[in-house]
């Protein structure tokens, strides 16, 4: 249906979505076309053609329109509603248990991603963290849990072969989270005009097995290490309800 | 202007000035006496809602107003509490 | 008929175009204001530290503004019931008294500014800070804006083509009761809350 | 400020700050149609950039982007900023309310005038001025704004990230015709409600006028929402507070972004619908005319608007699904919006329930209107996917969403803009345009507009992002060169074909034949005058004795139409 390649554990339900919404409008997109060109054709001035005098208020007009209202709010509007909140609590409504969620802290600043990683301990702002700019490693099979905070404007944290977007605003921490079912290499957009260089925020999202990452992880580090300093804005953000 | 009758139903302008002067008196006196936060903000904003439907009823007149008039005052203001307290979960929320 | 008569005389809705069209403006200006208001109102809930206002602002001295533009509407009210009974000397003597009320107001005010200028709060300093001057600033410009049209029906009263036009007295009262009730609510949410 | 009998400036003062309501239409006109090309030309820009990007732009390339010719991230930033602000702000509302509401309004109610005519040509001249405003921001230092037309803080707001002053000129363009289009508003409420001719009971308003009279209702009460977030983010920019700046580098804690988005799309939606509901208005009327057969369901059709208004005001929230909004409004605004197709699919009933059993005349301004009903069931009905969170969390900021608002803003709002001008053109200037060349601009124009949008969908599922100056840095976009060089070729096609109509427009502002007083047959009271109408309108305020759609019964000397203001015997 023209979508990127799906690589996420509950990516096809938003497909399914699009492919139910998509045939529900369809339908009814092809019906007005149907009507309306019937009319042009049928019902063209002709010499001899006489319009039919009504002002469609009477009975049968009301309750057609009654009709059709109910028709189309509970055909496409709660039909799709219901189900849009079903695929939305599998997506994004049901945050992954942390303790057994792979996190990292993903914090944009004008034009790049910056990414860091707990390393063995877990726990951010230790040593043992990891900060690496554009480049995120998850492992596949497990759910990751992605927070966002962002240094200076709006971004947003766009996986398209996981179909999810996420806003990150400065002040505000909020989550993605996401379950990556094939390994490769994909791409992190930004989604929100966020400068002038706007288009130029590239990510990379490399999903391999559980040993691949963490020895990326361990290898990465020696090369790049904590960057403490640059994480200390995003402790200072810190709000009391996030 | 308005019909005599009209006229009859709106309080002597003193009169409304006198309420007018007790309750802001009343305000300043409630924000000096320590009653818990929650207390004394709805006496205030008690208070000032009811200051404001004095000077709009009796000295805007609404009271004797048509219809349209008193549909054109009271549209925006549903329109403005109802559209605030939509923000409060997402914004007021945020401590 | 002629081509004017018709609009003053029988207004479609019985409510003189004049009152409807400053009714609908007042509509516009809830919404403005409402926004401001709304705005302040959500961010002081969602920010973690809010100066106390009692502590911060000299309520006695925006008591006593309050008291005088309250006064200034209780003369407006006169003015428009002086000019209802075509008693123009009376109605002039009224409408200046709520002009002078109105200056008043705008005098203190300043003095207000200037006191929390002096005592380091000014709009850029803290939320609060932006939040009091935002508001207040822009009501401060509606009652100017109140004062600079009540002036000009001051003077025109006195030109005889005035005696056609007794509603726009009505019309700025209505103008001026508003100013008034935005006072009213921002004074007990803002000063005293 | 009743409309008094105050004297009447002479000479060219007389004519440029005219109070008649026919000229400041004609000004509104010419204005919003500068503003239209202006901002189309930015299209075309925008269109080469993403279909060759960051090679040299041809023929102006040098001119404007200095040697080389080539666009900058910077330049491609501020076009869209600006093509979105015009276009909204100084093309659609000025030619769909300003022109055809001040022209048409007061004669299709009987009226002398605006109600306040003084306070129309000052709401014009506040346009006129915040357009000069909007001019001068490309040429500050820093140039134009870059924050989008949604300028959402902190981008917009942070002296530190758009330095430039055109920023600032930008939020006082938008104000000022804010401004403008609130007073207009004010009047249009004011005149419709005051200065019914008698016998023009609300049952008896053309859906045209109705239509005016929500979209100014929809103004009234937001456009002032969104000037107060535009004065709080010149407040931040220029005094130093901080209402909408956050984390690291605010002055001072407390700002929330977020708030700006609410107070923002509290007004955007309501001013969709306030661009869109006009065309609906008018479209009503116009398949009533040239199907010789009264608007099927008037009453349902009025209703309809109004359920539209009423919900248009707590709709915003699909704007914010993935903005970090909490999920539990998230979930209220999906079933809000999705309600918004029931009043629409009635409108549809009442429009296709029209042409049913008509006897239909293909005349230009049908021929428009009928491409209306088309292109808005496409950008209608894409709106129930925008409508749908899961959905939306995927195509938000995709082109998917520019996709849909260009069905119902740049095509049917477009297409209804043409419909109106060929439909008036006769009344405001009493020539005629030529037929021929109005439906060929439109048959070339549907198409060619069909071509691009449907192109834009297609990148949009693809993920497409907007605003990005070269969207195939990614790898993923690749497979979509094609359709973006497609989509750019369709708009530069469509700017051509624009001229055409320029030219037939302007042509025939002097060279047309003359026109009769009735062009096209119809019952509203402005055809009942002569075309162009005399400086009052009306020698005798007219009675009006029936309803707007008296079409299809055969009535005396061999007309098919009943006027608004002639006492039938209803044999």
């Amino acid at each position: 249906m023209g979508f990127p390649e799906d690589a996420s554990l509950h990516g096809h339900l938003l497909d399914r979505l699009y492919g139910h919404a998509f045939w529900l409008t369809l339908a009814a997109f092809l019906a007005v076309v149907a009507i309306l060109g019937w009319c042009l054709v049928r019902y063209r001035a002709r010499p001899g053609r006489l319009p039919t005098y009504t002002h469609g208020s009477g009975r049968g007009a009301l309750l057609l329109s009654l009709g059709l209202a109910f028709a189309v709010f509970v055909g496409i509007d709660l039909n799709l509603a219901l189900e849009d909140h079903r695929v939305f609590d599998a997506l994004v409504g049901t945050p992954p248990d942390p303790a057994k969620a792979f996190r990292i802290q993903v914090m944009p600043q004008q034009f790049v991603w910056n990414v860091r990683y707990p390393g063995e301990d877990g726990e951010f702002g230790t040593d043992d963290d990891l900060t690496t700019l554009n480049q995120i490693h998850v492992p596949a099979g497990r759910p990751v849990l992605v927070e966002l905070r962002s240094m200076d404007v709006v971004h947003s944290f766009f996986l398209p072969h996981f179909r999810i977007k996420q806003d990150a605003l400065p002040g505000l921490t909020t989550r993605a989270y996401f379950q990556a079912t094939k390994t490769g290499t994909y791409e992190v957009a930004c989604a929100e005009l966020c400068g002038l260089e706007h288009y130029r925020m590239r990510g990379f999202l490399h999903v391999g097995s559980e040993e691949e990452v963490a020895e990326w992880i361990a290898r990465t580090r020696e090369e790049y290490g904590a960057d403490q300093e640059l994480w200390r804005a995003w402790t200072r953000m810190k709000r009391e309800s996030d | 202007m308005n019909a005599a009758t009209g006229t009859a139903r709106l309080m002597r302008p003193a009169v409304v000035y006198g309420w007018l002067a007790v309750l802001t008196a009343f305000e300043l006196a409630v924000v000096r006496v320590p009653l818990g936060r929650g207390a004394t903000a709805s006496l205030l904003v008690g208070s000032a809602l009811a200051k404001a439907a004095l000077v709009v009823l009796h000295f805007m007149h609404l009271r004797i107003e048509g219809r349209i008039l008193r549909a054109i005052a009271l549209l925006p203001l549903l329109l403005v509490v109802a559209f605030v307290v939509a923000l409060i979960p997402d914004i007021g929320a945020r401590r | 008929m002629t081509a004017e008569a018709v609009d003053l005389e029988r207004p479609a809705t019985g409510v003189a175009s004049g009152k409807l069209g400053v009714w609908i403006f007042l509509a516009s200006e809830v919404m403005f204001f409402g926004a401001l208001v709304g705005s302040y109102l959500v961010l002081r809930m969602g920010s973690a530290s809010w100066p106390l206002p009692a502590a911060t602002l000299d309520t006695t001295l925006l008591g006593i503004n309050t008291f005088v533009l309250i006064t200034s509407s209780v003369t407006m009210v006169n003015a428009v019931r002086a000019a209802e009974r075509g008693d123009l000397p009376a109605m002039r003597r009224s409408l200046l008294a709520t002009i002078l009320l109105g200056g008043t107001f705008l005098g203190l005010k300043a003095f207000d500014y200037a006191h929390l200028v002096g005592g380091g709060i000014t709009i850029g300093s803290s939320l609060f800070g932006a939040c009091y001057f935002t508001l207040t600033g822009f009501h401060g410009l509606h009652v100017l804006g109140g004062l600079v049209t009540l002036v000009s029906l001051l003077l025109f009263s006195r030109r005889p083509a005035f005696a056609r036009r007794i509603a726009w007295i009505e019309n700025a009262g209505l103008y001026w009761h508003f100013v008034d009730v935005v006072w009213i609510v921002l004074f007990a949410i803002l000063v005293l809350l | 400020m009743t409309p008094g009998a105050h004297p009447r400036p002479a000479g060219l003062l007389a004519r440029v700050f005219s109070t008649d309501h026919k000229v400041i239409g004609k000004q509104y006109l010419f204005t919003g149609i500068f503003f239209l090309f202006f901002a189309g030309l930015m299209a075309l820009l925008i269109r080469w950039q993403l279909a060759y990007p960051f090679r040299s732009v041809p023929l102006v390339g040098g001119l404007l982007f200095g040697k080389g010719g080539i666009m900058g991230g910077e330049h491609y930033t501020m076009l869209f900023t600006m093509h979105g602000s015009l276009m909204v702000f100084f093309a659609v509302t000025p030619i769909l309310i300003g022109a055809m509401g001040n022209f048409v309004v007061p004669l299709q109610i009987g009226a002398r005038d605006m109600a306040y005519p003084r306070l129309n040509a000052t709401s014009y001249w506040i346009l006129f001025a915040g357009g000069l405003v909007m001019a001068a921001s490309f040429f500050v230092p820093g140039g134009a704004a870059s924050a989008g037309w949604t300028n959402y803080p902190p981008l917009s707001s942070d002296r530190g990230v758009t330095l430039g002053q055109g920023q600032t000129l930008w939020l006082l363009g938008i104000v000022l015709a804010g401004t403008s289009t609130l007073l207009g508003a004010i009047n249009f409420v004011a005149t419709i409600l005051n200065l019914r001719a008698p016998g023009m009971t609300l049952r008896r308003l053309p859906l045209a006028t109705w239509s005016y009279f929500f979209t100014s209702v929809l103004n009234v009460l937001w456009v002032p929402v969104v000037a107060a977030a535009l004065i709080l983010v010149l407040l931040d920019r220029v005094a130093g507070t901080s209402f909408f700046l956050a984390g690291a580098n605010a002055p001072f804690e407390g700002g929330q972004p977020l708030l700006y988005q609410h107070l923002f799309w509290g007004f955007g939606h309501p001013e969709v619908y306030i661009l869109i509901l006009p065309v609906w208005g008018i479209l009503s009327d116009l398949l009533s005319v040239f199907s010789r057969k009264p608007a099927f369901g008037y009453r349902v059709s009025v209703i309809a608007m109004a359920a539209i208004v009423a919900v248009s005001g707590i709709v915003w929230g699909h704007h914010m699904f993935t903005s970090g909004m909490s999920p539990l409004l998230g979930k209220a605004f999906v079933l809000l919006t999705l309600a918004v197709s029931v009043p629409t699919a009635l409108l549809f009933l009442n429009w296709l329930g029209t042409l049913w059993k008509g006897s239909i005349r293909f005349e230009p301004p049908m021929v428009y209107a009928l491409g209306i009903v088309f292109v808005f069931a496409v950008g209608g009905l894409t709106g129930v996917f925008n409508a749908l969170q899961a959905f939306d969390i995927y195509i938000h900021d995709t082109y998917f969403v520019v996709a849909h608002f260009h069905y119902t803003l740049a095509a049917s709002v477009f297409l209804g803009s043409f419909a109106a001008i060929s439909y008036w053109f006769p009344k405001m200037f009493g020539r005629r345009m030529n037929a021929r060349l109005s439906v060929v601009h439109f048959l070339l124009s549907f198409l060619l507009l069909n071509v691009v949008f449907l192109a834009m969908f297609r990148m949009g599922i693809a993920g497409m992002p907007r605003r990005v100056a070269d969207p195939f840095v990614y790898e993923y976009l690749q497979p979509m060169r094609g359709w973006s060089v497609l989509a750019g070729w369709g708009t530069l096609g469509l700017g051509l074909v624009q001229l055409l109509f320029a030219w037939d427009f302007f042509r025939s502002l002097r060279a047309g034949p003359a026109a009769p007083a009735n062009p096209w047959g119809a019952a509203t009271l402005e055809w009942s005058v002569a075309s162009p109408p005399p400086p009052h309108n009306f020698e005798r305020t007219p009675r009006v004795a029936g309803g707007p759609h008296e079409y299809g019964r055969p009535g005396p000397g061999g007309r098919d139409w009943v006027p608004q203001d002639e006492e039938v015997s209803l044999t």
